[in-house]
């Protein structure tokens, strides 16, 4: 009898480490409350810095846990302490008993109609990253004209913000800011993309030669300043106000369509599971590992672990990697090490 | 030796007669046009030269060792030399026997023009004397030269790296047109003289034929067939001639009076420049000679390409070629003719009109770094100096150990020199930015103008007027300073590779004070290529369009010439080849004064 | 009517209507002029900068603002030292000339 | 734009407003400037409505103007407002509505302070008693006079007589509304609607037939600033402000604009006349200004009070043109009469700007 390890969350994290978990011969079971796996990239349409189709990393993953238990539609009810384990009662009526639970429940993107200014929700021509990643996998939006002649991608949306109530960087806006001002330039070549960054966070493995292909190959161009406002003009063009902090003047252009890069936050199914265990929770809202240099998949309470988003912002490659390490975590801890 | 024909004409010669009124009438011509385009004043100045004793005697020297010995061929490869000269010289010799055998034995048709290049079609051997023994040997025996020489050339073109090259210029297509009638003309002369040899007679080489040939043709109507076929080569050479590199051959008969009577190069395209370009050979030796032939895609950029283009009047390719090159100066230093590629080039440059002007009036220099008192050596770092401190540092450190009395004038900044200014084709801005230095440098009072940067150095001797000052760079300065025993220098035991900079190097022709300067401190190797045929380190501020990551392979071939040497180190006397070759290299590079310093006691 | 006091004029860059033609056709002879990330080492090295204000990464954003060039490009004296310092390789010499030459 | 979006926003900020009994405090500058306006509102909301609105003579300035042109510090301006609070008290009511929007943003701001820090409103209360031995309650809710109006828009729409709807075309006319900066900016949860897209005259425009107007620089100053104009070097920098705004506002060729803050009818009819004579430039339909009114004056037109009643002579830019749109009769001869039919003088017509 193999035995069970409850996965709350089905992203790539939970996908991962499910099928860690297999090999090392234990009965993963996901619970996932969306009709789904693959969570946020399975909504994705390319994946930087390579472009492979986001849709191809969840097949893939999604090949590796054929044999795991899963259920979608399903939330965690209720999770009970047990002398050396713990009972998960699920909403599909069914108990669990298990000795080690894996926390993969991942973030949410932020309210982008949060940020009033930018009239998100209001505009007939303001979306979200994540609506123009949907547009980019072919479902229609009516908010995406059919011929812009420019655009606008606005950085750091909801994240190093203090008002928004999120003050940690999300990481992962900058390069998709500018995946998405590229993909965009495949498609309108003629059109003007502007960015409005902050600072460019480009940190990560060939993140920077895709800055430098924005600029040189698509000639992006880079506004470092915040956007302040966002107007409607009476031919149903998007007024865009911000400094041009680098000639110190304000700077303000129309566009067709404007791009919020909302950033993540914690999921609150996160915050209510770290509720129902015990788990603490760090001052950036994300739920706490037990530290954040060394035991970043171990969390306060035995036999609970954590990968992926739910515990900070991450990239697909930093969350692939967390999953495995949790994974083989849960092996050693079940294992007595 | 009598007239076979009575006329003394046939009509196979017209083609011959053709093609040499028209070359001979196109050359006047352009000839004409290039004296009229050279200044009023320029003008002036060679018509007297070409009557001043002296300089007619250089032009002949130069012309006879240039153009028909080829002199400096011989010292490049001697294979080479041997070609060229036994083509040039050769037919030279062929063409004056020609005439001496007309003068013996036919005087009467001197005044006919072919007649010393068809004689022996015209006359018949009517009896044998040793005069005409002699000549008709000559004749054979020099048309055996010029057949080994074109034998040579037909072997350049599979096997050039015999010749010493390891690239050959792709020739255009008139190019091989006259290529293909000058390899053919004497090949057909022999055919020729050989089939009339039992008439007119012959020597070693075509008596022999003769026989040969009337064993298997032995009909007189062979004859004039091979005649009309001798000619029409010579027409189609000389019709090509002027749309060909073999323009070169009367071109550089006139470039050789026109530089020895002073000329420069003012424009890029009209005077001496045209004449440049009408007296490239295209032998393609510039190709090997380029730096930038270490990356493939710069094959069609040296000055055998920019000059063939400035003939086809290739704006588009003239301009890329112009802002492409280093300006090392290396093609010219091998060129046989002395084409001045990268003047050449700067002009083509400076033909540009640019709406924006630099103006520099209203910066101030005055009071950067000159002090109020007055001293005796003035130093000027210039501006990439400032990127590698280690050299004004350790010049500084020198002067101070010798105790010399000195004030940096461009400590706190100040104007460049204006060089880069000045080949990047600028020359009214580099004239406004040097008249603003030179006040400066007067007023601080100096007598010495001690310079650590190569193109300041140059740009100071060249184009600066600094009367009473004595311009001089830190490598003769500090050879000085040890000879008279205020430096004491202890010999280290690195050994050291030199790059002679090509500002300093080929551009100022200072090879021999670095090395010697260096030499107090250090052991010297030499690379493979060294001096005047050194190797770019890339970073050359001559070059406009290439990017910096286009440099890299030129860094690469330079640093792979300085590694034959095995030395241990890498030592330069420009901060800017400094701070190219050190970006790359795997050994130490330093300054020669870095490397004095460091060998230098505290006094 | 003189009522002491004028109106001040609007300071903003109108990216919609400012004309950036210069830049673009400086970039499509020199595409590296797009990559600069405004690090100033550029402004910093330069013999000009210090006597003049003259700053090429300031040039390429006045460029892209539609502003005039012309006062600090007329201080470059083409040393050279900018395009040994920046660390995105861009021939700012070449940039330089290419924008004298095209400007208009 | 998608107005499903703006709603949701306005239901965001949605607050209270009693039905009831008011205590009502005048602006100190508004009377000056459009004196019928305060008037009309007492007039509406006790004649035509019925509502209980009390007023009393004894209220002073509330500290704002002073507060924000930095000449006194925060603690006097509490003060101040104590006994204002004190006045009410005394009076028996608990619902207090400034007509000053600058007055409603410094109450806002107190009573906010004070939430945060109890201490300092006890030591305001001892100031108040040491002062002039007065107590008061806080107010259960401060509302601003427009939050009322706009509260009652409907019921004013059930008895108005004219609507803002072009009497002859049948379209709804084009007015822009123009929030003063201290209604919502500060606090955005005390304002109706939000400071993003503020609903409080919007509301009472879509409620009286009319269009509101959106353009880019809605949310832009209307170019007073306090300190700014005060200081007569820096008004070069006020005005600017307000060609920016008109600037942005014009394509869309409104028919008027509507505001509920004292400066800003001021400033947006009084700019219009030096922007002409500056500049030459006007921006309502052939050589006319846009009409700037108060909510209460615009309140005043639907339900039929005579426009020279409600001092509409008053302003610079000429109203007639609205109101022939809205087929509201008057009588140009008696524009310049006053309230005793006395001639007030017909002041000298402008050379831009087109007025009567």
């Amino acid at each position: 009898m193999k035995e069970n390890v409850v996965i709350i969350g089905g992203g790539i994290a939970g996908m991962e480490a499910a099928g860690q978990l297999l090999s090392l011969g234990y009965n993963p079971i996901i619970v996932e409350q969306q009709d789904h796996l693959g969570g946020h990239v399975a909504q994705w349409h390319r994946l930087f810095p390579d472009m492979i189709p986001a849709q191809e990393l969840v097949q893939k993953l999604g090949e590796s846990i054929a044999e795991a238990n899963v259920f979608l539609e399903t939330r965690v009810n209720f999770v009970n302490r047990l002398s050396d384990g713990w009972n998960v009662m699920l909403s599909n009526g069914i108990n669990i008993v298990c000795r080690a639970i894996l926390v993969a429940s991942g973030f949410t993107l932020f309210d982008a109609s949060r940020k009033e200014e930018y009239g998100y929700g209001v505009y007939d021509h303001v979306i979200t990253n994540a609506d123009l990643e949907a547009w980019l996998n072919g479902s229609a939006d009516r908010r995406v004209p059919f011929r812009p002649e420019s655009m606008g991608f606005v950085h750091c949306v909801g994240s190093r913000d203090m008002k928004a109530g999120n003050t940690q960087c999300s990481k992962v806006c900058c390069t998709t800011a500018i995946k998405q001002a590229i993909e965009m330039k495949e498609r309108f070549p003629d059109s003007n993309v502007y960015c409005f960054y902050m600072d460019l966070r480009l940190f990560g493995k060939k993140y920077e030669d895709f800055y430098i292909n924005a600029q040189k190959q698509w000639g992006v161009q880079f506004i470092r300043g915040r956007v302040s406002e966002v107007s409607e003009t009476m031919e149903g063009r998007l007024q865009v106000k911000a400094e041009d902090t680098l000639s110190g003047r304000p700077v303000k252009v129309q566009l067709d369509l404007l791009v919020l890069m909302s950033g993540m936050v914690c999921n609150e199914h996160s915050s209510r599971m770290a509720g129902m265990m015990g788990l603490d929770i760090d001052s950036d809202g994300f739920i706490r590992s037990r530290d954040n240099e060394y035991h970043i998949v171990e969390s306060n309470r035995p036999g609970v672990f954590y990968a992926g988003t739910c515990t900070g912002t991450k990239t697909v490659p930093e969350t692939v990697c967390e999953a495995r390490s949790a994974a083989l975590a849960i092996h050693n801890y079940l294992k007595g090490r | 030796m009598i007239d076979r024909i009575a006329s003394g004409f046939n009509p196979f010669v017209i083609p011959f007669l053709a093609g040499m009124a028209f070359v001979l009438g196109y050359c006047l011509i352009s000839m004409i046009r290039i004296v009229l385009q050279l200044s009023h004043a320029d003008r002036k100045k060679f018509l007297i030269s070409l009557v001043t004793p002296g300089v007619i005697w250089r032009n002949c020297r130069d012309i006879f060792c240039d153009c028909l010995l080829h002199v400096k061929l011989w010292k490049r490869n001697r294979l080479l030399g041997y070609m060229h000269s036994s083509i040039a010289l050769g037919w030279f010799i062929l063409i004056v026997l020609g005439h001496i055998e007309v003068l013996l034995f036919v005087p009467g048709r001197i005044n006919l023009f072919y007649y010393p290049i068809f004689f022996n079609f015209f006359v018949a051997e009517n009896e044998s004397t040793v005069q005409g023994k002699v000549l008709f040997f000559l004749m054979d025996f020099f048309l055996l030269v010029v057949l080994s020489g074109i034998f040579l050339a037909m072997l350049k073109r599979l096997r050039s790296r015999l010749f010493g090259m390891r690239r050959t210029t792709r020739h255009s297509l008139t190019n091989q047109v006259g290529l293909y009638a000058l390899w053919a003309i004497f090949p057909l002369r022999l055919l020729a003289e050989s089939f009339t040899a039992h008439i007119s007679g012959g020597s070693f080489l075509t008596v022999p034929a003769n026989w040969v040939f009337r064993q298997f043709l032995g009909n007189d109507l062979n004859m004039l067939p091979t005649w009309w076929a001798y000619s029409i080569a010579l027409c189609v050479f000389m019709v090509v001639l002027p749309f060909s590199r073999y323009m070169h051959i009367p071109a550089e008969m006139m470039l050789i009076p026109m530089r020895n009577a002073g000329i420069r190069i003012t424009s890029a395209r009209r005077g001496l420049a045209r004449l440049e370009v009408l007296s490239c050979p295209n032998c393609g030796i510039c190709i090997d000679a380029c730096p930038m032939s270490a990356d493939r895609a710069n094959l069609k950029d040296c000055t055998v390409y920019l000059t063939r283009q400035i003939r086809r009047g290739n704006e588009k390719r003239i301009d890329e070629i112009s802002d492409k090159c280093l300006l090392c100066g290396k093609c010219q230093e091998l060129c046989q003719v002395g084409v001045e590629g990268p003047k050449l080039r700067v002009a083509q440059r400076a033909s540009r009109k640019y709406p924006i002007s630099p103006d520099f009036s209203d910066i101030d220099v005055k009071g950067s770094g000159i002090s109020a008192e007055k001293h005796e050596v003035a130093y000027y770092s210039g501006c990439m100096t400032r990127l590698t401190p280690s050299i004004s540092r350790s010049v500084e450190s020198l002067l101070r150990k010798a105790g010399v009395d000195y004030t940096w004038i461009d400590r706190d900044g100040g104007l460049c020199c204006g060089r880069p200014m000045l080949i990047a084709g600028r020359t009214e801005e580099a004239r406004e930015m040097a008249a603003r230095n030179m006040e400066l440098i007067i007023s601080s009072g100096a007598g010495t103008l001690l310079v650590s940067c190569p193109i300041c150095y140059r740009m100071f001797t060249e184009e600066y007027t600094l009367p009473g000052i004595r311009v001089v760079h830190y490598a003769e300065f500090f050879d000085e300073l040890i000879r008279q025993k205020r430096l004491t220098v202890e010999k280290s035991d690195v050994c050291y590779v030199y790059h002679d900079p090509c500002e300093l190097g080929r551009g100022c022709g200072m090879y021999d004070g670095p090395r010697r300067l260096l030499s107090h401190a250090a052991f010297l190797a030499e690379a493979d290529r060294t001096r005047g045929e050194s190797v770019c380190c890339g970073g050359s501020l001559g070059s406009i369009s290439l990017d910096f990551e286009h440099r890299k392979s030129i860094t690469m071939s330079s640093l792979e010439n300085l590694y034959s040497s095995r030395a241990d180190a890498i030592a330069t006397a420009c901060p800017l080849c400094r701070s190219t070759l050190a970006r790359y290299s795997d050994r130490p590079v330093r300054d020669i004064a870095e490397v004095i310093d460091n060998q230098t006691k505290e006094s | 009517m003189d009522f002491g006091f004028g109106i001040n004029r609007s300071s903003t860059i109108d990216l919609t209507k400012t004309d950036n033609g210069l830049f673009r056709r400086v970039c499509s002879e020199e595409p590296g002029a797009r990559t600069c990330m405004a690090c100033g080492s550029c402004s910093a090295t330069c013999m000009a900068s210090d006597l003049s204000g003259m700053s090429i990464r300031k040039v390429l954003l006045a460029m892209q603002r539609g502003q005039d060039i012309r006062h600090m490009l007329s201080k470059c004296m083409l040393c050279g030292k900018c395009t040994m310092v920046c660390p995105r390789g861009i021939n700012t010499r070449r940039l330089v000339l290419t924008i004298c030459r095209l400007y208009d | 734009m998608i107005y499903e979006g703006k709603k949701k926003i306005w239901s965001d900020y949605q607050k209270e407003i009693p039905d009831d009994h008011w205590y009502y405090v005048r602006s100190c500058i508004r009377q000056n400037f459009f004196p019928a306006s305060e008037r009309m509102f007492t007039e509406i909301t006790r004649g035509v409505l019925g509502r209980d609105i009390y007023e009393t003579p004894h209220h002073t300035t509330c500290g704002g103007i002073a507060y924000h042109c930095d000449t006194i510090p925060q603690e006097t301006a509490m003060t101040i407002v104590a006994r204002q609070f004190a006045l009410m008290t005394e009076a028996g009511y608990e619902n207090y509505a400034p007509s000053c929007i600058t007055s409603f943003g410094n109450y806002a701001e107190i009573l906010e302070t004070w939430r945060e820090y109890p201490e300092l409103e006890a030591k305001i209360r001892e100031d108040l008693w040491k002062a002039c031995r007065r107590e008061f309650k806080k107010p259960k809710c401060l509302a601003h006079s427009s939050d009322l109006i706009y509260h009652w828009r409907d019921e004013i729409a059930a008895k108005a007589r004219f609507r803002l709807v072009d009497r002859e075309t049948g379209d709804a006319l084009r007015i822009v509304e123009h929030i003063g900066c201290h209604y919502a900016k500060m606090f955005p949860s005390k304002g109706v609607g939000g400071a993003e897209y503020p609903y409080v005259l919007a509301g009472m425009i879509e409620s009286w037939g009319g269009q509101v107007v959106d353009y880019p620089e809605r949310r832009h100053c209307c170019g007073y600033g306090f300190r700014q104009y005060h200081v007569k070097a820096n008004r070069g920098y006020c005005v600017g402000n307000t060609v920016k705004k008109f600037e942005s506002m014009e394509p869309y060729h409104p028919d008027a604009i509507i505001t509920n803050c004292p400066g800003c009818p001021y400033f947006l009819d009084r700019w219009q006349y030096v922007m002409a004579e500056q500049t030459g430039r006007t921006y309502g339909s052939d050589g006319f200004g846009i009409p700037v009114l108060t909510y209460e004056e615009l309140a005043g037109l639907v339900l039929g009070y005579d426009p020279w009643d409600l001092g509409l002579q008053l302003h610079q830019v000429a109203v007639e043109p609205l109101l022939d749109k809205m087929g509201i009769k008057y009588d140009p001869q008696a524009k310049y009469l006053g309230v005793d039919r006395e001639n007030l003088m017909r002041p000298q017509l402008p050379e831009h700007l087109k007025c009567f």
